[in-house]
This record gives C-alpha cells, structure tokens and sequence, in this order.
C-alpha cells in the first residue's frame, strides 16, 4: 500500500500540478465570461430604457428632442460595447458569443428603432457595423455626457478595437424591433396619429415578407420568432384597418376640429405625465 | 436526546406544517367567496340602469369589505408573520383579486387611484412588509392592471347608456397610468405579461373617444359639463 | 454468416438509407427556397399597392411554380416510387406549403377553390396514389387552411386599402369552404387543429363585414358595381 | 387460485370492458355525424338571407333531433344503466355539443333558454341520474356556454343582415345567463374554462349594441317596434 | 331599453331561478366529492402507516404480534371505507370514482402487503371484496379498538352497504406492492434473512409476469407502472444474486454462528428504536 | 365539381383511411395477445426451476408462433402491400416485441444469434422490402437489443439458480454482439438511444463474470465441464 | 402623491429588490468555496493513511467552519430576517452541503449523530424559525442523508485500510437512522426521494458487515476491542 | 439599400454559411468512423485474453491515429482558422471521443495521465487557441473522464483475468484524477455533470479494491511484485 500513500502527498504529484494550470485557465476564460455577460446585462438594460424613451414620440410634439436624448443613451451603450471589444480583442469572438449575444440583440433592436423613427427605413447590418468602430477621438467624444457615473471605460484614451455585431444577432434584433414597431402603432392610433400606422404596417409588411424569405434557412432561433413576428403583423394590420372604417364616418369638415381637440388633450396630459 | 427522540419531534414539525397549510387553505376558500359577492355587485354598473346606481353599489361593496377584512384578520392568526413568503402562493390570487375590487370601488368613487396604503387598508392588511400580513407591490400592481381592463369595457358601455363625457375621464385615467408603468423597468415577468394587455384597453378607450369627437358628441359631453 | 459479417451487411442497408434520405433532404431544400419565393411575391398583395398587381404577381407565381416542378421531377428520382410513405416527413412541410401557394394563386385569378387534381398538377405530382408521387387529402386539405388565414388577412387588408367589395366576396367563399369541412369526419389530428382554426377566420371576415355593413360602406361598394 | 389465474381472471374483465368502450364508440360515431348536420343546417342561421329562414330551419332541425333520439336509444343499450360515469367519457364531448344545439334550436324559436328538463327531452335522455341515461348539470351548462358564444356571433351576423334589434335582445338574453353563472361556485374545472370564455362574449355584444348606440341604431330599432 | 331594464331586475328571472337550482346540485356534488376525498387521504395515510409498520417484520422476531397490531389498523382502513360505501349509497361509484381511488389503492396496498407476510400468496380481488361487506356486527366489533380519537363513523349502528374494489384499483395497488416487496427483501439482506428475497424474487417474478400478460391491454395508470416494477423486480433479483456469491464463500460451519451474533446485534437494536 | 361535391368525394377517400387502420388496429391486438403470451412462457426462465425448463419453453414457445403467423397472414391482407411504411406506426412496437421474442428463443435453444432471415421466417414475413411485409432492419436491431438486456437479466439469474457457467457464455455473446454493433453508423435515433442501452448491460454481465471469478467460482464452473 | 410620484416609488421597490438578490448571490458564492475546501479536506478520510488522521482533519475542518459563519453572518445582513422565505432558493443548496459537513464531522469525532442545533451552532444560524436564518427541518435531513452515503463509502473503505470494527458502528448508526426517518410521515417530496437512497446505503454497509462476518473478521474486531 | 435587398443579402450570408457547415459535418464523420475503429480495438483489453496483448494493441491505435490526423488536417481547410467556436459544436463530441482514446492509449502504454500537450500531438491539433485548431481544455478534461469510466471498467475486468495488482494502481490513478478535478471550480456545465460521473467510478473502483482485501488478495498481488 505503499503507491497510494505515496500518491496521496498531492503537491508533488505532476497531475496535480497540470490541474493548477487548468484550475487558472478555466477561472480566467469564466471570469472573462462573467465580466462579459455583466456588460451585456447593462447593454440590456440601457437599450431597452432608450426605446422606452422613444415611445414617448408618439404622444409629444418635440420629437427631436427625444431623438437627441436617445442619442446620448445611446452613446453609452456604444461605449459598453467597446469594453466588449476590448475584452474580446485577441479572442476567437464566437468563444463567448453566448455571454453578449442578449445585449447585442437589444442594442440593433434599440439602434435599429431609432433608425426607424427618424429615418422610415430598415438600418443594415453595416451601418449599424460602421458605428462600432471605436476611434480615439470617438472614446473622448463619448465621455463628456456621461453625467450618470458610469465606471470609466477601461480603454481609457486608447481606441478599442472594431466590433461585428453578427448576421443573426441582427435579425434578431430585428425581429424584436417589430414588437416594438407594434407597440408604436397602437400607441398612435390611441394618439389620433392617422399617418404612422399606414407606414408602420407597410414597412413591418416589408420585413416580415423579408423573415419569410428567409423562413427556416437561418439560425433556429430566428424561425422561432416568427411566429410572434406576424401576430405584430396582424396587430398592426388590423389597427389599419380600425383607423380605416371609424375614418370612413368622418364628415370632411370635422376633421380639423378633431385633431385640434385631441391635441389638446394631448397637451393637458403631458403636463401631468 | 436519542436519535429516535430527535425524530419524534421532526416529525411533530412536520405535520404542524400540514396543519397550517389547511387552516390557510379553508380561510382562502371563504375570501374567494366574499370577492365573487363584491364583483357581482359591481359588475350591476356595466348595465345601463346601473349608472345612476354607482354610488350606492359602491357604498353597499364598502360594506361587503368588512366581510374581507374579518376573513383576513382570521387568516392572520393561521401563520406566524414572518411566515408570510412560506405560505404565500395561497393566497396569491385572491388577493390581486380583492386588491382589483379595492381599487375598482375607489375609482367609481372618486375616479382617481386608489393608492396601495388605502387598498392595503380597505383589504385589512399593511402595506409595509415589515409589519406582517401586507399587500406587495406586484399583487398591488397585478390589481391594479384587472381595474384598467374593467375600465375599458366601461367605457363601452357608458356610450350604450348615454353617457359620454366619462370616456374622455376614463382615457385621461388609463393614459395616466400607462405613463406610471413606463417608468417601471419590468421583467419578463408575470406582471410583464399583464401590462401588455394594459395596450389594448388604452386602444380601445382611444377608439371609443375617437367615434365619439367625430361625431361631435364629445363637445356635447363637454357643454353638458358634468365634472 | 458470423455475427461480423451480419452486421457488416446492415452497415450496408443503413447507409444506403442514409445516403437517399441525404438526397432527398438537398431536393427539398430546393423546393423551400422556391416556395418561399413564391411566397414573398404573393405577400405582395397585402400592400395597398398589390392589389392592383394582382393579376401581374400571379402570373409572376404561375412562372415560378415551373422551378418548383422541376425539383419535384427530380425528387421522384431519388427515391423507390412505392416507398414514398417511407420519407414522406421530409418533404411534408413543403408540400403543404406548396399547395397552399397553388391553391392561393389560383383563389386571387378567380375566386374559385383549385381542386386536388388542378393544385397536384400545379406543382407537378400526382393525384392519385398509386400512380406515385401524389399530393395526399390530407396534405392538400391543411393547404387549403393556410390559404383560408391568408384570406382572413386579405379581408383586412382590401379594407384598409380602400376595397369595401372584396371581403364581401371573401366571406362567401370562406362560408362555402366551413360548409365542405363540416361534411368531414376528422379525428383528433393534426388537420382537426388546423380546422378548429378556420372557426376563427370565419369570425373574423364575418367581423369585417359587419363593419363594413354598420357603417353603410357594404352598400356603397354594391352602388359602386362588382369588382 | 394461482397468480396466474388471477391475472388471467382480471385479463378477461378487462377485455369485456374493452368490447363494451368499443361498441359505445362506434354509437358515439353516429351521434357525431348526426350532431354535426344539425350544426350545417343551423349554421345558415348567422348567412344575411337565413334570418328569414331561422323558422323554417328549427323546424328541419326539430326533424333531424328524431335520429339522434334513436341512436341515443340504441347507446343506452350498451352498457349497465347504473355505470353512466364508468363510460362517461366517451359521449362526454358529443353530449355537450347536443345540449348547445337544443339550446340554440329553442333559443331561435322562442328566445328564450331551454330548460335542462327540455333540451334532455329533446335528446331522448332522462334529466334525473337515478333514471338512467341523463343530462348532467355540468353537460347542460357546457351547452349552454357554446351557445352563448355563437350568439355572440349572431349579434354581429344580424347586424349585417340589417336587424338592428336583435343585438339589444341577445344582449339582455346572455346577461341574464351571465348573472346566473355567478351564482355558481365553480371550481377550477373544465366548466370554469368555459365560463371565463363566456366574458368575452358579453364584451363583443355590448360593443356590438355600442355600435349601434353611437349611431342611433338602436333607437331607429326601437321605432320599428319590438319584431 | 325597457326590456333590458326589466332584465336586470334578476330576482324575478326564470333564468336565475334555474341557475339557484343548479347552483345547489353542483354545491352538493361537490361537498360529497370534498368529504370522500378526506376519507380517501385518511385512508391513504393510514395504509401508509400500516405499511411502514409490516416493514418492521424485517428486523424483529415476534412478526405475529406486528400483524396483530396492523390487523387493528386495517379494521380502522376499513371503517373509513364503510363511510365511503355510506356515502355511495343509492350513487353510481365511478360519478366519484375519481376522489377515492387513491385512498382505495393504498388500502390495497396495504392489505395484499399484509396477506403476502402471513400467507406468503397474493390476496385476490374477491378476498379483499369479502372484506369489505359491512355487517351490523362488524361495524360495532370495529368500533372497540378505537382508543384514538376517530369521529364515529356516521354509519352508527345500521350496517353500510358493501364496497367493492374495481379490477383496475386493484391491479394499481397490487403494481406499488411490488416497491414495498422490494424494500421488504431489502431490509431482509441487511438482517441476514435469507429464505425471504429469494421467495420474494419468486413471488415478484410471478406478479411481474402476470402484468406483462396484461400489458398495455389494461388501462393507461397500469402500463405506466409497468416500468417501476420491472426495477423492482431487478432490485430484488440483484439482492438475490449478491446474497448467492456472499454465500457460497461461507464455511459450512461458520452459519450457526454469524446468524447468532447478527441476532445479538438486532436486539440490541430494537432497544433503542 | 362543386365544392360540395369535392368535399364529399374526400369524405370518401378519409372514411375508407379510417377503416383500413381500424382493421389493422384489431389485428394488431391480436399480434400484441399472442406476443404477450409468448413472453410470459418464456420469462419462466428466469425462475430457479426454469432453467432446466429451457428446452421444453422454447419448444412450446415454437409452436406458439404458429398463431403469430397466421395473424401475421391476416395482418398483410388489410391494406396495399405497398403501403408498408404508410400503416408502419400501428404495428412497428408488436414487431419489434416479436423479433426480440424470436431472437430469444434462438439464443435459448443454442446460444447463437439468430439472423434476421431466420427471425423474419419465424415471425411469418418477408426480409426484403420489396417483397412486401418485411422485417425492418431497425427493428430486428431493436429486438436484438432488447433481447440483450434479456440475458443480462439471465446472467443474473442463472448465478442465483446456482448455475456459474452460463454467465460466462453469456458474456461472451453480449461483447460478440457489441462489437458488431459498433460497426454500424447510428444515427441520433431510436436505436442509437437502444444502443446506449447496451453499453450497460454489457458491464452489467461484467460484473457477474467478475463476482464469480474473484470467489473461484468460474473455476468451478470450468470444472464441472462446459455446459 | 401623484400617480407619476408613486410609480416612482414603486419602482424604487423593484430594483432594491434586484440589488438584495445579486448581493445574496455573491455571498452565496464564496458559501459554496468554502464548503467545497471542507469537502476536500474532509475525503481523506476514505484514504488508507487517512484513518489515522480523522482527528486532525477533524480539528482543521472545525477551523475552516469560522470562514462559513463568518460569510453566513454577513448573508444575514443582505435582507431582512423576516423574508427569509422570499430568499431561501438561493442558499438552500449550499445550506444542505453544509448540513452534511457539519453532521459528517460531528460523525467523525465521536460516532454520534449531530443534533440540529449542534449543526445549526456549527454552521452559524439559528434553528428555531422565528429568531432569523435557521436550519429547517428539511435542509437538515437532506444533510442527513448525503451524510449516510459517504458514510457507507466510508465503510468499504475502512475495510480497506484493515480497520474491521468501524464498519459494524457505521451499521448500527446507519440502522438507527434508518429507524427514525421511518418515523417519520413523508409525503413525495425531494426529501422522501434521497430517503429512498437510504436503503441502498443500508444494503451496502449490511453486506460489508455480512462479509466481515463470515470470515470472521468481526470478532476479530471484537476482541481487538475498541469501544 | 431595399429592405428586400437588405434580406437578400443576408440570405446569401446564411448560405454560405450553411455550405461551410455541410463540409464541416462530412470530415466529421469520417472522424467519427475512425475513432470508432481505434475504440473498437481497445475495447480488446477488457478480454481475459486481451491483457497480455496491451501493448500490441496500442501499437495498432497508435498507428489508426495517423488516419484521424490527416481528417484532422483536412477539417481545417473547411473554415477560417479565427472561428474556431463558431462551428465547434459539430466536431465537439469526436474531439472529446479523441481526447479519451488519445489518453486511454496513453495509460495503458506508462499507467500515467497523457498531457494536453501529448494527447493534442496524437490527434494531430494544436493546445493554444491562437494557433489554430486547438484542444480546449475543457475538451481534454471531458476526455479524461471518459477514460476514467472505462479505468473503473478496466478494474473489474483485470481481476476476472486474475491481475490483481492492477486495480490498486487504478485506484491510485485515480484518486489523483479525483483531487485534481476537485480543485477546479466547475459551474454547471456539461463539465460537472460528467465529473459527478467520476464519483462512482471512484466507489466501484473502492469496492473492487475492497473485494482484494478482504480476501487477502491485495496482498498476494503485493508479494507477486509490482506489476
Ligand atoms: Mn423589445
Ligand atoms: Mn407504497
């Protein structure tokens, strides 16, 4: 029995040495994926209170000014995703896709509605793309709104490297953008706002028809989202199809009258809100 | 004390917990029962006749809320206080359902909200969780949400009885509250669920003001100027 | 035979298998890709726009289904003719789809239901079972629902594109098509889900008209003559 | 007696029992077919030229109740009286899908409910448990709920078809039934479900009869006198 | 809006009239369902405490007095049933099947367990019916070993109706004694008993054939136990092999005295617990 | 053709569905009797006295197979030979059952695998597909594997009935039998998960050999002459 | 208070409750570290060099204990006591690892079973609920039992190591644990499914004792006479 | 850019990729096919026979490693070397398989743990991810317990072909196998779930060592020398 207690002095065993080695790579590459996961929480949370913030746009009147407000919101997310990029820099990126992939998902789905709002049209994947490539003036730029004390980046005065959002964390993204277009639409027929609705379903019509070009050829994940992506359609057909019968009642020359009291209303709200 | 001592006693735990559990569950069961009663009361406004009548049904529901209150001080004394999240899921549903009917009442009365202190007071509860048997913030807001659901279909049917200035009320009240639940950074959570559906009531109060200006009877409602 | 060599031979068998099921899964591959293209076009006439285009995207679709024969020629060569039942999962999805398509082009042409034989011959396979590669009752049944939602959607959308006739026409040839269904005894399958579906799309069309009628438009679009 | 034995004892029982489920099965068959052209026939009711006809077609249906009653005669032969819950299963769904036609068929006559003493007569089946073959309270009241729920659908439906009254009485009819249901305690039973369906209902037909208020239908109705 | 009116004026209303008519079948269906399936749970507790108790059997010597004592239980199992056969009077058992069966299977459970440990046989359907026609005499015998504080049976002096357990309650009771037989040979290794797991596994060999003989022919709850018993069944087996190997490495003459110095061992036990 | 008229015809085409599959069920039943009865024969093995029993089971069981053929005979005459794979769900477990129960006797009687040819004819059906109703290779593979899960369990057994030999021969069979099966490509199906299974029982009945032998008791079994 | 005000309010609520959670979590954390050094230290045991060192370990695992109460002190500080229910998921794992740890060294010292206020004493909490963080009665059982399993690891191993006498102490503990979990009336929850693995744990140590027996070895042990 | 365009262009990335994955899963399963075979010859030492042909056998795997380094080398030509993760799950489970039979070898030529270093040199892979195709180390510990599962078996087997030094040195091994992963802080990932797995290994390996000692075999095997 001499072997094994031999054996049972651990510290000299060569085994026991590699398995230091392993102990340390497999914390670093869990704590890189812990501090990841921690930045894509806050990526989450800050995209999803700018389109919370967006909203607001159907029910005031200075639209610009929520534009601008998101801008800056967003800036700050931007600036989450360059200690992304500086965590990944010299990384195989998709190593630890799954401990970002939920921030970025809700970052197309903020930056892409923001598109939507003040541009009408579907942001692609390289626009969204040329806005994360972290130069040195960018990082100093970014900071001087950061009245919220949020931590300063780590990469300090030196530009991150670029970062890829990936093609099916964009559709993703997308797909959830419809939710949110949805959510708009009622919003501005509750608003007395007869224009939105019509573009939003013709826009929503085109990326729908878009995910069903696609259909089950993508990740799992995006087929899963179909389903969901046209119950939005619907909502959004059917609140156009409402706003076009209960239009059809209205005498011509009422129609000035209505919208000046709803604005009215309108107002009168805001002040309590 | 020996081992078979030890579990003698274990098992005594044991079967006290059981006991509990029923106690809470027969004393659940006559809740449910005192809030079928309020909701059948206040279910009579939705008919035409029922408009004139708010102030008395919601005097009578008043009344009908002693019942609650003597329930939950009985179920009170089933669990020690701090045992309050052990036992919880009992009384979960009911609870949302009288805290519905609290603010559904306050509402008919000075259509305005019901805010969780007198909610929590009208059930019989605290609000503070420190203090024992209280009235949380999700079952609060869960309440809250059924009330908002109620209030569109009342909307619907103060048209039907003639009655058109309480949409644009209602509309205002509702807007209000969605406004509140923006500010809160929900989770995929049940509540989640529930303020999803809060959209459509907005919508649909929306649409009831909407035919109602086209048609010029919101004026109408205006001149009339009740409130 | 030593047991090696016994199972060296069902290596064989198995591999076989595995290679014709590969084929057939490139193939109907192909066919998904050209389904859902013709689909993409047919989307179209739910934009406001489309509805003009209508005739022009069918003959657009008629086209494309030549693609979509072509593959399904070369889908009967991969496999024995009698051993269809054998991988019919694989190409069951498409097919449904396919006939779907075909049973849709042919409703926006003339309004008409393309029967079974008409739909197989769209797409290039056959009727009748025994004479190979068909389209089966139940395959073509579960399109023809599909295409009964996509007409519950196209009611909506010729409404709020300003066409007060078609849903209309729509509703009775949804009624017609419920009538058929009715006379079928279906078991608890998956068309009888697909069924209990179509219920809801009666509703729906029916809802449509019924707008349309309380707000005197139905009449207007009979003033302003058929279609 | 072996172990053997008694399994082969307990093995004959079950295999009678089988024989008796597949002999109801195939009755029960009958039942649906039969059912089921009922349902056709009454489901022209909800077409704007069946309103005329609503008369002519109870009348039909009436008729066709004579082949249910025979079948149902030829399924209590099939089993012991006194096992009605052993076999309950079987006929449970096609039972409740004859109460609501009964229901429908007396509603359409006279508009007003049938009573559980009426619809089992019509049947063929006894109302008391201790008479045999009966109709359950809880068979009755499931179809009564479905009928509720296509009424809701006739309210629409009548609109279109111009008969701007009907709404206001089907109106009056399911809130009548509603106060009803809430004197039930019910549990959380399939019936439940159901029940928390009938809410719906009620909402479309008030927004129904709102859609005629709103553009003084209802009054123009009131005019034309009660039918 | 007179007739709706007049609607609303409830009291008087045919409609509400039937619906009070209902609403006291169902209370009453329903308050006879809750009383059965408190009796059932108690029957069930009950069954299970008598089980737990002919386990002992395992680890004493005076096996007649532990069968004495469940004999007394099972006389206050069957007491609970009479009540339930009182409840059933003039009703179609299966309307209520469902709120006892549980209960009825445990008391099958329990019964066949005890017929196992004194007639080594498995109880038949007919033998456990037997047991369950109630006579005036035996309900007032009953009564006597109730020094515990049960609430006297409703049935009073006036003798219940027989109750009779279905096939399929039968057969379902009978599948869960086989896990009770499988502890029972389980307990017997560890006492050195070892006549029992070999019986055991002959007797669970024969039950498990019969339930393969019925297979999936009976009902679903049947074949789903199907699986568990099979384990049972390799449990015991597995037991049965172990005991073989062990024992043929004993010296003939060493078995007196391991089984007189594992007896020591057990009595002493028994003191303590 | 009507609409009416293609729904009818369909009607047609499902009822006659409907009645192939309800004969095939009820032969199917039959098979799953007979199957039954064979296994419970056989499973007698198992018993301390069975195992001198073996020669006279499996010669019974033999002729019990007599009826598996002639509902097999029958099996085949209630559809379209080729339709094999369109009914293939209804009798696909009996079959395996069966191949698992023909195999087992084969092993009894002398201790070799039987080949799928030779289980094929047992059972009453063909090995090649084209001829008809044949033997799967999946499912003879699948009733091989259940079979080696059998013997495991007989390992076992035998060492309790006292006999130190068999075990042995056993083991060897079962690592004979494992490495034909890693020559096959499985797939993530059914039968991979089988496999899986396999894996136990081989390290199972290396436990018996290794119980056996660190007692001397293979030695033993050496002795006292091969089988 | 403003509607906007409570809102506000409310979702102040919230996040402090997100914020109690993460902090629990990291507390948690460093819980599980530490038990896990204890576990590590303490497996020596079932080393042949490790008997000689039970006391040692013993003593230095008493030491590492002061890490647990030092973070279990500083748990109790991230929530109110009173909600502890409202929490429990997040520790109640380690909370039973630490259970077996504490009972498992208790074992070890002197051969005796742990009481729950010895083990909620070592592991520093409370046992009666109403004092703040305690030790339930259920958590302390599942530590119980995960005890009993290495306990029966444990006498394989001494056997191992030569030491014949632990095995029968390890027995009869084992049997008079068995005798009071017997006792007691569990229903099927988590813990009746670990008390399941008792037995096992029983029949193994029962074997051990078995083999020592018939080689005499037990007397052996006797006579060598420690306790 | 159209958002049609937008699709179309994504749609061709989608295809791409999916090319990439198709040549991907065919080397695979070459791998697959390969290292079946090496574990189909070193499934020979559990052999009675196949102890003394250890060393040949491991000649012969060493030597089938050749064909798993040149698919090695051919796999990764099929994807650009940075994405490594990207496509990692396809060919995870053959890598793992590798790792093992790469270790497995390893012990059975020197009884000692084969490197990361050494067993990526054998596969044909390197161990730092930046240069290229690497063998993680996650990879590499899920290999190693593999190897341990089939030490345990290995344990068994060499006593039934009457080495009884071995299972000590197995047992030795792996105890310094289990210390090592015991200082790992394994999350709940697939990881741990298999290294639970480890823990009986570790028992069934204890008990064989056990079954030696008590029978004074340990000894014997002692006395012969070592190995
Ligand atoms: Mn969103
Ligand atoms: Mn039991």
């Amino acid at each position: 029995l001499q072997d094994r207690d031999a054996s049972a002095d651990a510290s000299s065993s060569p085994v026991i040495a590699a398995f230091k080695v392993f102990q340390q790579e497999l914390d670093t590459k869990h704590d890189k994926h812990e501090r990841l996961v921690k930045i894509s929480r806050d990526i989450t949370i800050e995209s999803k209170r700018t389109i919370f913030l967006l909203h607001r746009v159907t029910s005031v009147t200075d639209v610009e000014s929520i534009l601008k407000e998101s801008d800056v919101k967003l800036d700050l997310v931007r600036r989450k995703i360059a200690q992304i990029a500086e965590e990944l820099r010299g990384e195989d990126i998709f190593q630890f896709h799954r401990a970002f992939t939920a921030g970025i998902q809700e970052y197309v789905e903020a930056v892409s509605f923001q598109h939507y709002i003040r541009h009408r049209t579907l942001i692609s994947l390289e626009e969204i793309n040329a806005m994360l490539v972290f130069t040195k003036a960018q990082s100093t730029d970014a900071k001087e709104p950061a009245e919220e004390d949020a931590p300063p980046p780590t990469v300090a005065a030196v530009s991150a490297p670029p970062f890829q959002v990936i093609p099916s964390d964009y559709l993703l993204g997308v797909a959830d953008l419809t939710g949110e277009l949805m959510r708009m639409c009622i919003g501005s027929v509750g608003n007395g706002d007869i224009d939105t609705p019509f573009q939003l379903s013709q826009f929503l019509r085109q990326v729908h028809d878009g995910f069903s070009y696609i259909g089950n050829s993508g990740p799992y994940e995006v087929s899963k989202k179909l389903h969901t992506l046209r119950q939005s359609l619907a909502k959004v057909e059917d609140a156009c199809y409402a706003l076009r019968v209960r239009g059809s009642e209205i005498p011509k020359h009422m129609l000035a009258d209505v919208f000046a009291s709803r604005d009215a209303m309108m107002d009168a709200d805001e002040g309590v809100a | 004390m020996s081992v078979t001592e030890m579990f003698a006693d274990i098992q005594g735990f044991l079967s006290a917990d059981q006991d509990i559990r029923e106690d809470i569950r027969k004393v659940v069961q006559q809740l449910e029962q005192a809030a079928r009663e309020i909701l059948t009361l206040l279910q009579g406004v939705h008919q035409p006749t029922g408009f004139k009548e708010i102030p008395t049904k919601c005097a009578k529901a008043r009344e009908m809320f002693c019942t609650v209150r003597t329930h939950m001080a009985d179920l009170k004394t089933k669990f020690p206080a701090e045992q309050y999240y052990r036992f919880q899921e009992h009384w979960r549903f009911v609870l949302q359902r009288l805290a519905f009917l609290a603010t559904f009442v306050g509402y008919l009365e000075c259509e305005a909200l019901v805010t969780r202190e007198e909610a929590a007071k009208i059930i019989g509860i605290e609000v503070v969780r420190e203090e024992g048997f209280h009235l949380g913030v999700e079952d609060y807001l869960a309440g809250v949400l059924i009330m908002a659901s109620e209030l569109s279909r009342l909307a619907v049917n103060s048209v039907t009885a003639g009655d058109y200035s309480r949409p644009l009320r209602i509309s205002n009240f509702i807007n209000e509250l969605d406004s509140g639940f923006r500010l809160l950074n929900l989770k995929n959570d049940p509540l989640r669920k529930r303020y999803d559906g809060l959209k459509y009531d907005v919508k649909k109060i929306e649409e009831v003001v909407y035919d109602l200006s086209i048609r010029g009877l919101s004026k109408e409602a205006d001149n009339a100027g009740d409130k």
